[in-house]
């Protein structure tokens, strides 16, 4: 099993050594192979390591393969940390790239720089798993860096687009401020001599850390989540992030990297049990990221941002989930979500790759019947994530609702109208794209046509997915399958969340009204119109003024000081040097003049010299 | 104290050598043209000598004579009838600011602490017998003689060297003085 | 205990290397073969010195290969060397800066005077590294201006015998004090033990004296090594001195004998005078945040890549004396640890500007767009290089930072939080930067560039290696560095924050 | 009748002298008796010859010394120790280098004659006279003889008129200075009653003065005489314009044969005689090295000739011997013997460069004309180089070791105000000498020819680069020589 | 008995002072070298007063000693006066300024 473990581990960045050493006119077929090969192996791996779990007494096995930062009281391994929620993480991570690795075969086809985009992206899951398999924190934030280095490549993979590069750049920087969280998360649990390997943390916690070092600890990895999962305030980062190409759209900004954040919160549950306050502000954020990033959703014209606002917003959910304390129901929306979401962007590349580049959703419409592999698998993604059953989106969402419902009604209530919002947004995408007229002949010459075989294949198997997903945990007779998986983990089960069994019903009953709402009113609003200026305020396309509030707020002044600075040190910190050596030839240039070349002033000087050493012996002598 | 000390005549040779000190110095100072100043010079060197002899140091007052005044005075008065400098009397406007001022204060100060450190040390402090071998000022012997003995044996290493200085102001002079034969040039 | 001769040799080799190139002067191909020869051996040298140390020679000391050898007991002059694990970090680094800026840099005229200075200046260097003595330490870092300048002042840019004059008279002013304070120290040794003036460095080490003494010892010390650094404020002479050195000099300034400066405050600032630890940590410290962000700032509008070198340096130097005076063992090993990494990294840098100035006449990010597309492996080297200084992880720079900043955070948690914040700085400035030059469509003047010679590539991979290397198995390097570190930790705050 | 005991002389320490005044009065009379003038090349060697036969006395009288210790003769006014004969070494080293220099000029300007051979010897006995004086009247003699030798060969150039009027100003203010000293020894023979510094020390060890002013008087004065020739601020005003103006080889002389004679005296004066009033005349001390390495640092920087730069280099050099002398230990005498001792080849190795690139006329002294000296002659060049950065201070260099010595010596006795003052200054004038350096290494006019480097200066600056280098990084035997270098008397 | 030897003594300081005055305001080098022969000669008297005063004749074999140098001085100070009217016609100092700075 543990050998199992390192396979899923090493895979992925054997394929990239190899296709870095790959001659570089090695031809897209054997790119495409090696790159999807490695990481099939690895989802092969996950899934024998596994079963290796399942049949074990021990629920955590740790892989120690090397000392790493070891010095003074410092000891940070390169060490793997098989336990039900790395194993979770490690399935569906392999699993999902698997699928968009091979897609990306086809949709990438004939790009340039397709053997580096390839090496980039198994360089990412290589990063992925170290995250998610990391025994301590400081390899998970080995991951971490690593996730975000290749996202930063990935995004501005068309680097010479200007928009790109900015993408690219701003998507480092966001999550580099969201890591100072989880760094100096990591300096107060070392104060704090709980160590940072996370099973000395989930034993020397309570011990080690007070309520106030707890809180600290858990805001500081808010911050660092939220950078990396972005949510509020740091969450702008991920609609810029859409300039990459779709795959990794699917793969790195919906389904596996944007969902770590809640993964280390997951993670570190030992911590968030004690600071209540903490979680609170975990909840909050979650729930107004949720909304907030709904409301932008509704009045997007790009596709790929509406579909990047709506991972904001589900990501929200899955923060909503952790901040109550539901960390099943958090890694069951996770789960659920990386199959619809990734679905649904590789829905969109399709999409977009049949109408030549076009994002623009009202440049679309009508395209059901062009292309009949991609719109049934969108239509069941669309269903997954307004909500609606049996698909998987419908009981994880209910899930983290539920446990929302429980904690706090206030935050209940956000979520459902989110809800609404969601199932709203998402059919108006649908619409215009599937539905009504086929605008894209207006400024399409070619005719649309369906994508390639390995484009469609793991649509089709990620629709099932999404489709039967919820099977996972399903709340019925608290089977909870996933929940009580991952309970050794978090040691917070489901069941111990108190919602009777009519109140399950119940909530689950207002799930679907208010998904139906949704749905409905998106339906009867926009399949006969692309525009409707009053429910595309510009408020919510310009994204609350977000972009502009950091801009002009944080960007603007910074680079004013980083201007002045700089004025500084050439005029001033260069200039009191500089005025010293001045003044010192200055004074050396006045002092010339002494020097007349006139003997009788030579002599005076001396004369009065020996006075002043009379004067000096007359003092002293008294 | 002045009184029961000082006879009567001795106070009338030191106002004497006094005042031909101090009235040939200044005029050195005050006087513009040098054969003049050279003449006041030897005023000055007659009050010198003149308090040597008052103070029993009978043959330095020859020897102060005979070759300062006789000897030094008279090649200054030569080079200066010799360079004919004594027609062209310098402007008596002092050209140099301040110069005279700072000067004078500086000789005053200069002069004036040295005064007040001598008073401070009842002026004088040494003792005869801190000279290793020296010879005593006796009154009984001849001062020429233990001049001559002080000479010899003290100082007999200071007076060997002053030949050194002689040959080099022989020396000097000649090569100073010496026209050179080639067209001097500027360089 | 090894034979002193493996040092004396380390020091003698470059030497043999100055003479036959100066023999060889009419002849430069076989003068830079001589020179190669000299530094690649000098290099292969160190590694085996490397190899041969024991970090625990002796119970009491990590010293290895020393000898004490008086030269005139007056002045208490004497020839003592050793190493511990400290010094042969910075002495393998010395070695291997030397030789790759020697491989990457040919000077257009008169070669063979330039190779002898560099000789010199890796001689004085590694001198300095392994002088056990601080008057010989001292007497090195002194001597390493020479070399210096006239490096930057022959070979360098169009106004560089300005700058390399203003280096020159900067730090020099810096160590005029410091020379007062290293006879001061001497003598309240001698004072208090008797016998010969002696600057013997665990002698010294164990001189009483008040605190006010320690405090004024520091300062002198410390001003000059903090110029040589160059900490803020004091890095006034870098620009423009960094902005006309030829390549090689510039490798060697920035990447080795800027460390010098922060090896002179661990070792000798810090060590010999722990009484004054307390009263000056803080103002260090200070110093040190302030550095990060400042040259974070101002390297984030640099238009220029060597500008940029110069303020990456001075935050980067924030960080290491950050460690060093972080009063914890992990934070001094990570100002180690950075110490080398920035100097493997400024090295890859300084090849990279050769690179770009050869090719572009400048190192200028403002006048040119879309490198990466004309340029891609080098383009690989740059974004290396600034990973290594962002600190990502994996990268030998995050082992240096991280370890400072958490080893700060626990004696000193409001300086490290700040500190941290240069790590986004860091970020900052890099990708604006890397934007700049080599994202956005290719223009004109940068089409048909080369992109990395074989040679270029030979130089750079193993700076990228050795970066990676660093970042993954740092054990190596940490092993031998920590016992050292150890003892200077626990020396200057004997009540033991031994974390 | 009184009978005259002659005192007994030991020749050995009067040998140094009776050699150089000796030669001299040797080429005076072959001069009369010669009907042509003496040819340039005898005259050299003979001098040369006095000054070795003068270098290998003092070994001898380092051996006797070594054996029998220190001793007084000719009626205590002349001592021999050790500090005396390392001294007198190093006065009679430089003579043969500035004679080896003089001989090149004296070839290119056309001398011919044994005059200036005469005088520079007769000079140089003067010299050795202070270092060996013990009594206030022979150190004046000393003086003098030093003194109006060199008023005379500085105005030896008969051409130049700067030559003469560098030699006036310098007269002038030598003579005034000579009688201020001279009022200073009255002024001390009044307070102690013996002008014999031995005596003096004694008396004062003797007798605690109540009332010290007269003897303070006296021993202000005479430090204006030693101050004046060690170019120490205020008293330095005229060594720029000498420097300027002397011929080239002459100006040699100051920082190394004048400077001995002088600091010597000093230090003798001062340490010896005058020793238990330290504490008074420290103070003045103090303000000597603060002035002296300051001014001369700052005009240093702004000079344009490189003989006035010398000058004020050599100002802020006498300022760092100075502080050796501060801190009147064995160590500060050993110190500042030291840096004397390391200074003079030095600066007499960079006057023959100085020299040689005046070239004909031995007028033309101005920076510019070295700008890219290094590259048409690479070993005078470099040898320039080195000499400069020894003056700055360089590790591995005399300059260093020296300025490290006397830096030691005056912290030990604890004057750290002094040294780090002299230490900024070091560096402010190391601009002058770097500047100096970098036009060495510049591009230079094409147009200019390499300088022809006869052999006298080649000796020169040969022996001058090989002493500052291999003492530099070896500076033991010097540093023993000068440890041993102690006064006969010190309290 | 003679006067008090502190009468000679401010004498001669006086004299020496006129001296200095002298040194420095005179500008003909002729006249200066003469001031410098007014402070010798007020360096002898004081010497001489101090051999009376300590009855000792050291003092006064001293003021012998300055007197030669003081001719030798002299001597060899007329000779560059001298020389360097030749060339510039002048005994005045303030003229020589050719070197400053």
């Amino acid at each position: 099993m543990t050998h199992a473990a390192l396979v899923t581990l090493l895979a992925p960045l054997v394929g990239f050594l190899v296709l870095v050493t790959l001659r570089r006119d090695a031809s897209e077929r054997l790119v495409g192979s090696v790159a999807t090969g490695a990481i099939t192996l690895s989802f092969l791996a996950a899934l024998v390591t596994w079963v290796g779990l399942l049949h074990r007494s021990s629920r955590e096995v740790t892989v120690t393969l090397f000392g790493w930062l070891s010095t003074g009281s410092l000891h940070a391994p390169v060490a793997l940390l098989v336990d039900p929620l790395s194993v979770t993480m490690m399935l569906f991570v392999t699993g999902v790239s698997a699928l968009i690795h091979l897609y990306s075969t086809g949709y990438m086809q004939g790009e340039r720089d397709f053997r580096k985009f390839f090496a980039y992206l198994n360089l990412f899951v290589f990063s992925m798993l170290v995250l998610v398999m990391a025994d301590n924190l400081v390899m998970t934030f080995v991951g971490w860096e690593g996730v975000g280095v290749c996202s930063y490549w990935l995004v501005a993979y068309y680097f010479d687009r200007d928009s790109a590069a900015s993408a690219g750049k701003k998507a480092f920087i966001y999550n580099r401020v969201g890591d100072l969280g989880l760094l100096i998360a990591m300096f107060i649990l070392f104060s704090h001599h709980t160590g940072l390997g996370y099973l000395q943390i989930a034993t020397s916690a309570s011990t080690h850390l007070s309520g106030t070092a707890a809180t600290w600890v858990v805001l500081a990895l808010l911050l660092g989540a939220s950078g990396k999962s972005a949510q509020i305030p740091l969450f702008n980062w991920l609609p810029d992030a859409m300039e990459g190409p779709t795959p990794v759209s699917a793969l790195i900004h919906a389904a596996t990297m944007v969902t770590a954040g809640v993964y280390l919160l997951v993670r570190m549950a030992p911590v968030l049990a004690l600071s209540g306050s903490g979680r609170t502000t975990i909840a909050v954020v979650g729930a107004l990221t949720a909304f907030v990033a709904a409301t932008i959703a509704t009045s997007q014209k790009d596709i790929k941002k509406v579909l990047a606002f709506s991972t904001i917003s589900q990501i929200g959910y899955m923060v909503l989930a952790v901040g109550v304390g539901a960390y099943g129901a958090a890694i069951f929306l996770m789960v659920a979500h990386a199959f619809f979401k990734a679905l649904l962007f590789l829905g969109s590349g399709s999409v977009i790759h049949s109408l030549h580049g076009e994002q623009d959703l009202r440049k679309m419409g009508a395209l059901a019947a062009v292309l009949p592999w991609t719109y049934p698998t969108f239509l069941v993604g669309w269903l997954a994530i307004s909500g609606l059953p049996p698909f998987a989106g419908f009981f994880a969402k209910g899930a983290v609702l539920t446990g929302a419902y429980a904690h706090n009604k206030t935050l209940w209530a956000l979520g459902v109208v989110t809800a609404v919002l969601t199932a709203y947004y998402m059919t108006r995408l649908f619409v215009l794209t599937f539905r009504g007229r086929a605008r894209y002949r207006d400024t399409l010459d070619a005719e649309p046509h369906e994508s390639p075989a390995v484009m469609v294949a793991p649509l089709v198997v990620l629709a099932v997915a999404a489709t039967f997903a919820g099977a996972l945990d399903l709340p019925w007779s608290h089977q909870h399958t996933l929940d009580t998986f991952i309970t050794s983990t978090v040691g917070v089960s489901a069941s111990t969340i108190g919602v009777s069994g009519t109140g399950q019903w119940t909530l689950a009953l207002i799930d679907v009204v208010v998904a139906l709402l949704g749905l409905l009113a998106a339906f009867s609003l926009w399949r006969s119109s692309t525009a409707r200026p009053a429910l595309e305020p510009r408020f919510l396309e310009r994204v609350w003024y977000w972009d502009d509030l950091y801009d002009r707020g944080l960007g603007r002044p910074l680079t004013r000081v980083a201007e002045e600075t700089t004025r500084v040190d050439d005029v001033v910190v260069d200039r009191v040097v500089e005025g010293v050596a001045g003044r010192v030839s200055a004074s050396a240039a006045g002092l010339k003049k002494v020097q007349t070349g006139l003997v009788r002033h030579y002599a005076l000087g001396m004369t009065l010299g020996v006075s002043l050493i009379v004067v000096y012996l007359v003092a002293r002598v008294g | 104290m002045l009184a029961l000390t000082t006879t009567w005549p001795d106070l009338l040779v030191f106002i004497t050598a006094a005042a031909l000190i101090v009235v040939g110095a200044l005029g050195v100072i005050s006087l513009t043209n040098p054969v003049h100043s050279a003449l006041s010079l030897i005023i000055t060197l007659f009050g010198v000598a003149l308090s040597f002899l008052e103070q029993s140091a009978d043959f330095l007052a020859a020897v102060e004579i005979i070759v300062y005044a006789g000897a030094i005075v008279v090649l200054i008065l030569f080079v200066i009838m010799y360079l004919g400098v004594d027609r062209h009397p310098h402007d008596e406007v002092e050209p140099l600011v301040g110069q005279r001022v700072f000067a004078a204060l500086g000789a005053l100060v200069t002069v004036g602490g040295i005064i007040t450190l001598m008073a401070k040390s009842h002026w004088v402090t040494g003792v005869m017998s801190a000279s290793m071998n020296g010879t005593s000022l006796s009154s009984g012997q001849g001062e020429i003689t233990q001049l001559g003995q002080s000479v010899f044996t003290t100082y007999l290493v200071a007076f060997e060297v002053t030949a050194a200085l002689l040959i080099i102001a022989v020396l000097g002079a000649v090569q100073l003085a010496r026209r050179d034969r080639e067209s001097e040039v500027e360089q | 205990m090894h034979s002193s001769w493996w040092l004396t040799a380390l020091l003698l080799l470059p030497l043999a290397g100055v003479l036959g190139v100066s023999l060889t002067r009419s002849r430069p191909e076989r003068a830079r073969r001589v020179a190669l020869v000299s530094v690649g051996v000098e290099f292969a040298l160190s590694v085996v010195v490397a190899l041969l140390y024991n970090a625990h020679v002796a119970q009491a000391s990590t010293w290895d290969f020393g000898v004490r050898w008086v030269v005139s007991a007056p002045l208490g002059l004497a020839y003592d060397v050793a190493l511990d694990g400290i010094s042969l970090a910075l002495v393998l680094l010395s070695t291997l800066v030397a030789l790759v800026a020697m491989l990457s840099d040919r000077a257009p005229r008169r070669e063979p005077a330039y190779l002898a200075w560099q000789l010199l200046a890796l001689d004085f260097t590694v001198g300095a590294f392994v002088a056990h003595d601080l008057l010989l330490f001292f007497i090195f870092f002194e001597l390493v201006l020479v070399p210096s300048y006239f490096m930057v002042a022959q070979w360098g840019g169009p106004s560089a015998r300005r700058a390399a004059m203003k280096f020159f008279l900067y730090t020099f002013v810096g160590s005029a004090p410091a020379l007062v304070a290293v006879i001061y120290l001497g003598f309240l040794h001698q004072h208090e033990v008797g016998g010969n003036l002696s600057f013997n460095y665990s002698a010294l080490s164990s001189t009483v004296m008040t605190s006010s003494q320690a405090v004024w010892i520091f300062v002198g010390l410390a001003l000059a090594f903090a110029i040589k650094a160059p900490l803020w404020p004091l890095h006034s002479w870098s620009p423009s001195t960094y902005g006309e050195a030829p390549v090689a000099a510039g490798a060697q300034l920035a990447a080795t004998l800027s460390k010098l400066g922060t090896y002179g405050l661990l070792r000798f600032a810090l060590a010999l005078t722990p009484l004054a630890v307390k009263s000056v940590t803080p103002v260090v410290l200070v110093l040190s945040v302030i550095a990060i962000v400042y040259g974070s700032l101002v390297a984030a509008t640099s238009r220029d890549l060597r500008r940029l070198a110069v303020f990456s340096s001075v935050a980067q130097m924030g960080f290491i004396t950050l460690g060093i005076f972080s009063g914890s063992q992990i934070g001094v090993t990570g100002a180690v640890v950075l110490m080398v990494v920035h100097g493997i990294t400024t090295l890859g840098l300084f090849v990279l500007i050769g690179a770009l100035e050869r090719r572009r006449g400048s190192a200028r990010l403002d006048d040119v767009r879309g490198l990466q597309g004309a340029v891609p492996v080098l383009s690989g080297f740059v974004t290396v290089v600034a990973f290594a200084t962002i600190g990502v992880p994996g990268l030998g720079g995050f082992v240096g930072e991280f370890l400072i900043l958490l080893g700060a955070f626990g004696v000193h948690p409001a300086y490290a939080a700040v500190a941290t914040l240069g790590t986004v700085g860091a970020a900052v400035y890099w990708l604006w930067a890397y934007q700049r030059a080599f994202h956005g469509p290719l223009s004109e003047n940068a089409t048909g560039m080369a992109d990395a010679s074989p040679t270029e590539r030979a130089l750079l991979w193993p700076v990228v290696a050795l970066v990676v290397a660093l970042g993954v198995v740092p054990a190596p390097l940490l092993s031998r560095v920590a016992p050292s570190v150890q003892q200077i930790v626990a020396h200057v705050t004997p009540t033991g924050v031994s974390r | 009748m009184t009978t005259l005991t002659l005192p007994t002389i030991n020749y050995l320490a009067l040998a140094p002298f009776l050699v150089m005044a000796g030669m001299a009065l040797v080429l005076l009379i072959a001069t009369a008796l010669t009907p042509s003038r003496i040819s340039t090349r005898v005259a050299t060697s003979a001098a040369v010859a006095a000054a070795g036969s003068a270098l290998v006395i003092t070994i001898v009288q380092g051996w006797q010394i070594a054996r029998h210790g220190a001793q007084l003769t000719a009626a205590h006014s002349v001592v021999m120790d050790g500090f005396s004969a390392l001294a007198t070494a190093s006065i009679s080293s430089s003579l043969i280098f500035a004679l080896l220099i003089a001989h090149d000029w004296e070839g290119r300007e056309r001398f011919v004659g044994a005059e200036y051979q005469m005088l520079a010897l007769l000079a140089t006995s003067g010299a050795v006279l202070m270092t060996e004086a013990n009594d206030l009247a022979v150190v004046f003699l000393g003086l003098e003889i030093l003194s109006i030798a060199l008023y005379v060969i500085i105005a030896f150039n008969r051409r130049r008129l700067k030559s003469q009027e560098s030699s006036l100003k310098y007269f002038l203010l030598g003579g005034f200075a000579a009688a201020v000293f001279m009022y200073g020894a009255a002024l001390v023979y009044g307070a102690t009653g013996t002008t014999n510094l031995t005596s003096i020390s004694y008396f004062l060890g003797a007798n605690v003065l109540v009332h010290p002013g007269l003897l303070w008087a006296g021993g202000g004065l005479m430090m204006l005489a030693f101050a004046f020739k060690t170019q120490a601020v205020p008293f330095h005003f005229w060594s720029p314009d000498v420097y300027e103006g002397a011929p080239t080889p002459v100006t040699g002389f100051h920082a190394s044969i004048v400077w001995g004679g002088a600091f010597a005296a000093a230090i003798r004066v001062m340490v010896s005689g005058l020793g238990t009033q330290s504490d008074t005349w420290r103070p003045i001390i103090w303000g000597l090295i603060v002035l002296s390495t300051v001014v001369g640092a700052l005009f240093a920087i702004t000079q344009v000739n490189a003989k006035r730069l010398l000058a004020y280099s050599s100002v802020t050099h006498s300022g760092f011997i100075w502080l050796g002398v501060w801190a009147a230990t064995a160590r500060g005498v050993a110190a500042s013997v030291f840096y004397i001792l390391t200074y003079a080849p030095t600066v007499l190795g960079s006057f023959a460069i100085v020299a040689l690139v005046g070239g004909v006329g031995d007028s033309d002294h101005y920076l510019v004309k070295y700008r890219g000296l290094a590259r048409r002659n690479p070993w005078v060049g470099g040898s320039l180089a080195l000499l400069l950065l020894s003056q700055l201070g360089v590790p591995f260099t005399v300059g260093f070791d020296g300025k490290f010595a006397v830096l030691a010596a005056s912290l030990d006795a604890g004057n750290v105000t002094a040294s780090v003052v002299a230490m900024l200054a070091a560096a402010v004038a190391a601009f002058a000498y770097l500047r100096w350096v970098a036009s060495l290494f510049a591009e230079g006019d094409p147009d200019v020819a390499p300088l022809v480097v006869p052999w006298a200066s080649r000796v020169v600056i040969a022996s001058s680069v090989v002493i500052v280098l291999v003492f530099g990084i070896w500076p033991a035997p010097l540093t023993h020589l000068a440890q041993h270098a102690t006064l006969y008397f010190q309290p | 008995m003679s006067v008090p030897a502190s009468w000679y003594l401010v004498l001669a300081a006086v004299l020496f002072g006129i001296g200095v005055y002298g040194f420095l305001t005179k500008r003909s080098v002729i006249t200066m070298l003469m001031c410098v022969e007014l402070m010798l000669n007020a360096v002898n008297l004081t010497f001489v007063t101090y051999a009376r005063t300590l009855s000792d004749i050291s003092g006064q074999t001293i003021v012998f000693f300055v007197m030669v140098v003081a001719a030798a001085e002299v001597t060899v100070g007329l000779g560059i006066t001298v020389a360097v009217f030749r060339r510039r016609r002048t005994t005045s100092v303030d003229e020589l300024t050719e070197m400053r700075g």
